[in-house]
C-alpha cells in the first residue's frame, strides 16, 4: 500500500464533512432549511462519491489522505480502496433516493410539526456522513468514533413516529449497539497495546497469529456482529425496522447494517490477512447460514407487511457471512476465494438497493390501506402497481433469481461453495432463496388478488414517490448486468491480489 | 515522607472501604448516601495524600474537581429526594 | 504495591455491589462510588488527564443523570426485578462471563514486553504544536479528527434526545421546571458554588495547553455549575427552538470545521496547522468549543423538552 | 526546617486518619441515622480538614496552598448541605426544604 | 506482578462483571449502569497499555490516554441518551421494560 498521501485525498475529507456541516447547518437553522440543505447536498455528495471511484478506478490503486499531515502510526488515515469507492457510491445513490422519496412524508413545517422534519433531514445528513467516515476510515479507533456516529443517528429515527413501542424498540437497539461499541473499543486496545498503532496499513504488516490478536479480533468481530444484527444477536432488528418510518427503515435496513458488516470484512481481510482460521470462518459461515433459514422462517411467519420484510433483512444479511468460510483461504488470491468475495460484496450492494425499495413500497401501501396487514392487501396490486411491481423486482434480487444483482452475488457463492467442496453452503443458499421466494409470493398474491369491490385509498400516492421506488429496485435488477467492470473495482486494494501490484 | 503519606492514603481508603459495609447493610436511602459522603470525603483525602506522595501536583485538581460535583452530586440526591416524596404524597 | 493491591480490591468491591445489589438506588450509589475510585487509579496509572475526565464525566456528572432516571422510575424498579432470568440462565451467562474475564486477564498477562508506545514520536512533534501537554496534542492536533468526529457525537446524541419529545411540547423548554426558593439550604449552596465551579472551569481550560486538562474536563464542570443552578431555580433552560442557542451549540464544531478546511490553504491538509500559529489557532478552536461543549453536556442532562413554549 | 515540617505533616495527617477511623466506627456501630449523620459530619470534616493541614506543611506556593484549602471548603459545603437535608428527611415525618 | 498489571487484570474482571449484569438485569436502568461499568474496565485496559508505554518523560503513552478521554465523552453522550430514551418509553406507558410483550 502506498505510503504517503495521494492526489485527490481531498475528495475522501469532503465526503465526510460535506453532509455533517450540512448537519450543523440545518440544526442551526432549523425547521424549513433542513430539508432545502440535503436536497442542495445530495448532487454535491453524489458528485463527490462518484469521483472518489473515478480517481481510484483511474489510479488502479488505494486513495489515500493523511489527515493534518501527521503519518500514521501517529495520525489518522483515510483510505479509499476499490470497496470502498463502491459502497460510498451505493451510499450516495441511496440516500438521494431515499432523500427524494421523503419529499413528501417530511415536509417542511413550521411550529408543533417542525420536529420530525428537521430530526429526520439532520439525521439523514449524518448518516450519509458516518457512513462515509465508515467507509474510509483506515484507522481503528476514528472507525469507533465513526460508528458511534452511525449508531447516535440511527437510532433516534427509530422512533421518529414517537409512538410507544418504538422507544422500547429504539432502546434495544441502542443497549444492543452500544454493547457492540465496546466490545470493538476493547479490540482496539488489545491491538494497540500489542502492536502498537491503530493504523489498518501498519496493523497488517505487524500482526501475527497469537493469542492477543486472536483475542482482540474475535471481541471487536463479536461487537460488530451485535451492531449488523447476525443471527443470534438480532432480537433487537425487527421491532426497529418495521418501527421506523418507511424511509428510516430503507436508510436503516439499506445502509446502516452494511457498515458493521463493511468492517467485519475490512477486519478480516485487511487488518489481518495472513492469518487464515478456517475453523474461526465457518463458525461466522454458520451463524451466517442459521439467520438465512431462521430469519425466512419467521418472515414467511409474519401478518404484517413491515415485520416481514425486517424479518428478510435478518436472513438476507445471514448470506453476507457466507462469504467468510469461502473467501477466507489460507493462499490468498485464489480464485474461487476472490468469487465468494465479491460475492459478498454485491449480495451487500444489491440487498441495500432491494431492500431500501421494498420498505419504501409497503410505506406507500401503508399509507395508502392505513394498514399494512398482509391479509389485507387484496386490491392494492390494482391500485398501486408500480408499487407492488418495485416491492417484486426487489423480491427478485432476495430470492437470487436473474436477472438481477441478488443473483450475481448467490450465483457466486454457489459457485464457490460448490468448487471448494463446501457443498453445504450451497444447500443453505438454495433453501433461503426457496423460503425467500415463499415470503415474497405470499406477499405478491395478496397484493394482486382481486378485493372483489374497489378500494378506496386514503390518501392518493404521487407517482413521483413510486417512480424512485422503482428505479431503487431497478438498480438493485441492473447490478446483475454489469458484474464484471465493477467487481473489477471491488479488487483494487484487496491485499496479496495481483490488480493491486500497480505501485 | 512519601511511603508515609502513601500509607496514610492507604489507611483512609481502608476506613472508606469499611465505611462501605454501611451501604450494603443499608436500611435507608439515607445512610446510603451519607456512606457515600463518607467516600466521597475519603476519596478527596486519599487523593490529596496520594497527590503529594506521588508529586504530581497537577492532580489536585483533579481533588477540586471532585470535591465540586460531590455537591453536585448530593444536590441531585436531595432534589431526588424530595420529589419521590412529592410523588408518594 | 500494597496500596494498589487494596484500591484495585476495593474498586472490585464497589464493582460486585454495584452489579449485585438488589436495590437499583443502591446500584447507582455504588457507581458513584466506582467513579471516585477510578478516578483514584488514573492517578496511580499516571494519567492526570484522564482522572479529571473520569472525576467529572465518569462519576460526577453520569452519576447525577443516573440518580435524576432513578427518581423517576423508582417505582417500577420493583415490578421489572420480576422478570430475571431463571436460574439456570444467569448461571450460563456468568459462566460466560468468567470465561471472558479469565481471557482478557490472560491478555493482560501476554501483553509483549517491552511495551510498544507512541510516546518518543509525541514528544518529537510536540513543539511544532506549540503545546505543553501530550494528551493535549493528541487531541488537538494529531487525532483532531477524531476530537471533531466526538464533538458531533454529541451534538448527534443531543438531537436524538430532543427528537423524543412529543410533537406539542416541541421546541419547548427542557426538563421540568424547578421552582427557586430564595431562603432555601440548596439555594444558597448553589450560590457560592456555581461562582467557585466557573472558576475551577476557567483554570482547568487554561491550564490544558500545559498541564493536565481541557475543553471537555473544563466544559463538564460549567455544564454541572449550570445543571445545579438550574436544580434549585436559580435559572432555567432556554426553549430548545431559540436560535442563539443553536448557534452555541453549533458554534465550536463549526470553528473547528472552519479551522481544519483553512488548513488546506495555511499547511495544506484538512486539521494541519501552520506552526508558528499552532497554539493559536488550538486555542482559538478550545475556547469557543468548550462553551459549545459545556452548553450539549448540560442540555444532554436536562433531557427532551417537557413545556410548550410560550407564544 | 524541612525535617520539622515533616513532622508537622505526620502529625496532622496521623491526627486526620484517626478521625476517619472514628467515623467509620461510628457509621457502623451508632443506631440510628441521626447518630450516624453526627459522627460522620464530625469525622470526615475534621479528618480531611487535619489532612489538608497536614499536606499545607509540604506545598510550594500561595496558590497551590489556595487550592488545597479551597478542595476542604468545598467539602464542608457539600457536607453541610447533605447533612442538613438528610437530617430533614431521616426524621419521622419531616420533608426537605 | 507490576501496578500497572494488577489494575489490568482487575480491568478484565470488571468487563465480565459489567458484561454479567447487562445481560442478567431486567431493568433498563441497571443495564445503562452496567453497560457503564464494562465502560469503566475497558479504559482501565487502555490506561494499563498506556501506563506500560511510559517512554520519552512521559508517565504513560498519551496516545491512548486520549483515546480513552474521548471514550469517555462517548460513553456519557450514549449514557444520557439511553436514559431519555428511558424516560420517555416510562412516561408513555408506564413501565420500564424492554419485553415487547405484556
Amino acid at each position: 500500500m502506498a505510503n504517503s498521501a495521494t492526489a485527490g485525498g481531498f475528495l475522501l475529507v469532503l465526503a465526510i464533512v460535506l453532509p455533517v456541516m450540512g448537519a450543523l447547518l440545518s440544526l442551526t437553522l432549523g425547521g424549513r432549511h433542513a430539508e432545502r440543505i440535503a436536497l442542495i447536498l445530495m448532487p454535491v455528495g453524489l458528485t463527490v462519491a462518484v469521483a472518489i471511484a473515478a480517481v481510484v478506478w483511474r489510479a488502479h490503486n488505494v486513495l489515500q489522505y493523511f489527515v493534518g499531515s501527521w503519518d500514521p502510526p501517529l495520525g489518522v488515515a483515510f483510505r479509499a480502496d476499490g470497496l470502498s469507492a463502491a459502497m460510498i457510491v451505493t451510499a450516495a445513490l441511496l440516500i438521494s433516493g431515499i432523500g427524494l422519496f421523503a419529499r413528501a412524508q417530511f415536509p417542511a413545517q413550521g411550529g408543533a410539526k417542525a420536529r420530525a422534519p428537521l430530526v429526520f433531514w439532520t439525521l439523514l445528513l449524518m448518516v450519509w456522513g458516518a457512513l462515509n467516515a465508515v467507509f474510509i476510515g483506515g484507522d481503528l479507533f476514528n472507525l469507533y468514533v465513526a460508528l458511534e456516529l452511525l449508531t447516535f443517528a440511527a437510532v433516534p429515527l427509530v422512533s421518529l413516529d414517537g409512538r410507544a413501542e418504538t422507544f422500547a424498540a429504539a432502546l434495544r437497539y441502542l443497549l444492543f449497539a452500544l454493547l457492540g461499541s465496546i466490545l470493538y473499543l476493547l479490540g482496539t486496545g488489545l491491538l494497540y497495546g500489542a502492536y502498537g498503532t491503530l493504523d489498518i496499513a501498519l496493523l497488517s504488516g505487524r500482526i501475527h497469529a497469537g493469542p492477543v490478536a486472536w483475542a482482540a479480533v474475535s471481541l471487536m468481530t463479536a461487537g460488530l456482529l451485535a451492531k449488523a444484527a447476525l443471527y443470534p444477536l438480532h432480537l433487537w432488528l425487527p421491532p426497529a425496522h418495521a418501527g421506523a418510518p418507511a424511509p428510516a427503515s430503507a436508510i436503516l435496513s439499506g445502509l446502516v447494517v452494511k457498515a458493521p458488516f463493511f468492517l467485519v470484512v475490512r477486519l478480516w481481510f485487511d487488518v489481518m490477512p495472513g492469518l487464515p482460521e478456517h475453523a474461526a470462518a465457518q463458525v461466522l459461515g454458520g451463524l451466517g447460514a442459521a439467520a438465512i433459514i431462521f430469519g425466512s422462517i419467521l418472515a414467511l411467519r409474519q401478518a404484517r407487511l413491515k415485520l416481514l420484510i425486517a424479518y428478510s433483512t435478518v436472513a438476507q444479511i445471514g448470506y453476507l457471512f457466507l462469504m467468510f468460510p469461502l473467501a477466507v483461504r489460507p493462499e490468498t488470491g485464489h480464485p474461487w476465494a476472490t468469487a465468494a468475495w465479491t460475492g459478498g460484496v454485491l449480495q451487500a450492494v444489491s440487498h441495500a438497493f432491494a431492500k431500501a425499495a421494498m420498505f419504501m413500497a409497503a410505506g406507500l401501501i401503508a399509507e395508502a390501506l392505513g394498514h399494512d396487514r398482509i391479509a389485507g392487501l387484496a386490491g392494492i396490486g390494482r391500485a398501486l402497481p408500480i408499487t407492488v411491481f418495485a416491492f417484486g423486482l426487489g423480491g427478485l434480487s432476495l430470492m437470487g433469481l436473474p436477472p438481477s444483482g441478488g443473483f450475481v452475488a448467490k450465483a457466486m457463492l454457489l459457485t464457490a461453495a460448490v468448487a471448494e467442496n463446501q457443498w453445504w453452503w450451497a444447500v443453505v443458499v438454495l433453501a433461503g432463496g426457496v423460503l425467500a421466494g415463499g415470503y415474497v409470493f405470499l406477499v405478491l398474491a395478496r397484493a394482486l388478488a382481486d378485493a372483489g369491490e374497489p378500494l378506496t385509498l386514503l390518501s392518493t400516492i404521487s407517482r413521483s414517490r413510486q417512480a424512485v421506488v422503482v428505479v431503487l429496485a431497478l438498480c438493485a435488477v441492473l447490478l446483475g448486468f454489469v458484474p464484471l467492470r465493477p467487481s473489477e473495482l471491488l479488487q483494487i486494494g484487496r491485499p496479496g491480489l495481483p490488480i493491486a501490484v500497480f505501485r | 515522607m512519601a511511603d508515609f503519606l502513601l500509607a496514610a492514603a492507604g489507611f483512609v481508603l481502608a476506613m472508606v472501604a469499611l465505611g462501605l459495609v454501611r451501604i450494603l447493610r443499608g436500611p435507608g436511602d439515607a445512610d446510603r448516601i451519607m456512606a457515600a459522603q463518607l467516600l466521597g470525603t475519603g476519596g478527596i483525602a486519599a487523593l490529596l495524600l496520594l497527590v503529594e506522595a506521588m508529586s504530581v501536583p497537577a492532580a489536585v485538581d483533579v481533588a477540586l474537581i471532585l470535591a465540586l460535583l460531590a455537591a453536585f452530586v448530593s444536590v441531585a440526591f436531595v432534589k431526588g429526594a424530595a420529589r419521590t416524596e412529592a410523588d408518594g404524597a | 504495591m500494597a496500596f494498589d493491591t487494596g484500591l484495585a480490591v476495593l474498586v472490585l468491591g464497589v464493582a460486585v455491589w454495584t452489579i449485585t445489589a438488589r436495590d437499583t438506588f443502591a446500584a447507582v450509589v455504588g457507581f458513584v462510588a466506582f467513579g471516585l475510585l477510578l478516578a483514584l487509579v488514573w492517578v496511580r496509572l499516571a494519567a492526570p488527564d484522564v482522572a479529571l475526565t473520569e472525576a467529572a464525566i465518569g462519576s460526577g456528572v453520569t452519576g447525577g443523570l443516573l440518580l435524576g432516571a432513578h427518581t423517576h422510575l423508582r417505582r417500577t424498579e420493583t415490578a421489572a426485578a420480576g422478570e430475571l432470568p431463571g436460574a439456570a440462565l444467569r448461571l450460563a451467562a456468568a459462566v460466560l462471563c468468567a470465561m471472558v474475564s479469565a481471557g482478557l486477564a490472560a491478555i493482560v498477562l501476554l501483553l509483549p514486553e517491552p511495551a510498544p508506545t507512541l510516546a518518543p514520536q509525541v514528544a518529537a512533534n510536540i513543539a511544532t504544536t506549540g503545546l505543553g501537554n501530550p494528551v493535549t496534542a493528541v487531541l488537538m492536533a494529531y487525532r483532531a479528527v477524531d476530537t471533531l468526529l466526538e464533538t458531533v457525537v454529541l451534538l448527534l446524541a443531543l438531537l436524538g434526545i430532543w427528537s423524543l419529545a412529543p410533537d406539542r411540547v416541541w421546541g419547548g423548554f427542557p426538563g421540568p421546571h424547578h421552582d427557586a426558593d430564595p431562603q432555601g439550604v440548596l439555594t444558597f449552596a448553589a450560590q457560592l458554588l456555581v461562582p467557585v465551579g466557573i472558576l475551577v472551569g476557567v483554570h482547568i481550560i487554561w491550564d490544558g495547553s500545559v498541564a493536565p486538562g481541557g475543553e471537555f474536563q473544563a466544559a463538564t464542570i460549567l455544564a454541572a455549575m449550570w445543571i445545579l443552578a438550574a436544580m434549585v431555580g436559580l435559572v432555567d433552560a432556554p426553549p430548545v427552538s431559540r436560535r442563539w442557542l443553536r448557534i452555541l451549540l453549533v458554534a465550536g464544531p463549526a470553528v473547528f470545521f472552519a479551522i481544519g478546511l483553512a488548513g488546506f490553504a495555511m499547511a495544506g491538509a484538512f486539521l494541519a496547522y501552520p506552526p508558528p500559529y499552532a497554539k493559536l489557532l488550538i486555542l482559538t478552536i478550545e475556547i469557543p468549543l468548550t462553551l459549545s461543549i459545556a452548553a450539549t453536556l448540560a442540555l444532554l442532562v436536562a433531557g427532551p423538552p417537557e413545556r410548550a413554549p410560550q407564544r | 526546617m524541612s525535617l520539622g515540617l515533616d513532622v508537622l505533616t505526620i502529625l496532622a495527617v496521623c491526627a486526620g486518619a484517626f478521625f476517619f477511623l472514628a467515623g467509620t466506627v461510628g457509621l457502623l456501630r451508632f443506631p440510628d441515622a441521626l447518630c450516624r449523620l453526627h459522627a460522620l459530619t464530625k469525622a470526615d470534616n475534621l479528618g480531611l480538614g487535619l489532612i489538608v493541614l497536614g499536606l499545607l506543611f509540604q506545598v510550594e506556593g500561595p496558590f497551590a496552598a489556595l487550592k488545597l484549602i479551597s478542595v476542604w471548603l468545598l467539602t464542608l459545603l457539600a457536607g453541610a448541605t447533605v447533612t442538613q437535608l438528610i437530617a430533614r428527611t431521616a426524621r419521622p415525618g419531616g420533608t426537605p426544604e | 506482578m507490576s501496578s500497572p498489571t494488577l489494575y489490568g487484570l482487575c480491568g478484565a474482571v470488571l468487563v465480565g462483571l459489567g458484561l454479567f449484569g447487562l445481560i442478567v438485569h431486567p431493568q433498563p436502568l441497571r443495564k445503562i449502569v452496567a453497560f457503564n461499568l464494562i465502560g469503566g474496565g475497558v479504559f482501565l485496559l487502555f490506561g494499563v497499555v498506556a501506563r506500560r508505554g511510559a517512554a520519552a518523560g512521559f508517565g504513560g503513552d498519551p496516545v491512548p490516554q486520549a483515546l480513552v478521554i474521548t471514550g469517555l465523552v462517548v460513553a456519557f453522550a450514549a449514557t444520557a441518551l439511553a436514559v431519555a430514551l428511558l424516560l420517555r418509553l416510562f412516561h408513555e406507558t408506564g413501565r420500564a421494560t424492554l419485553r415487547s410483550d405484556g
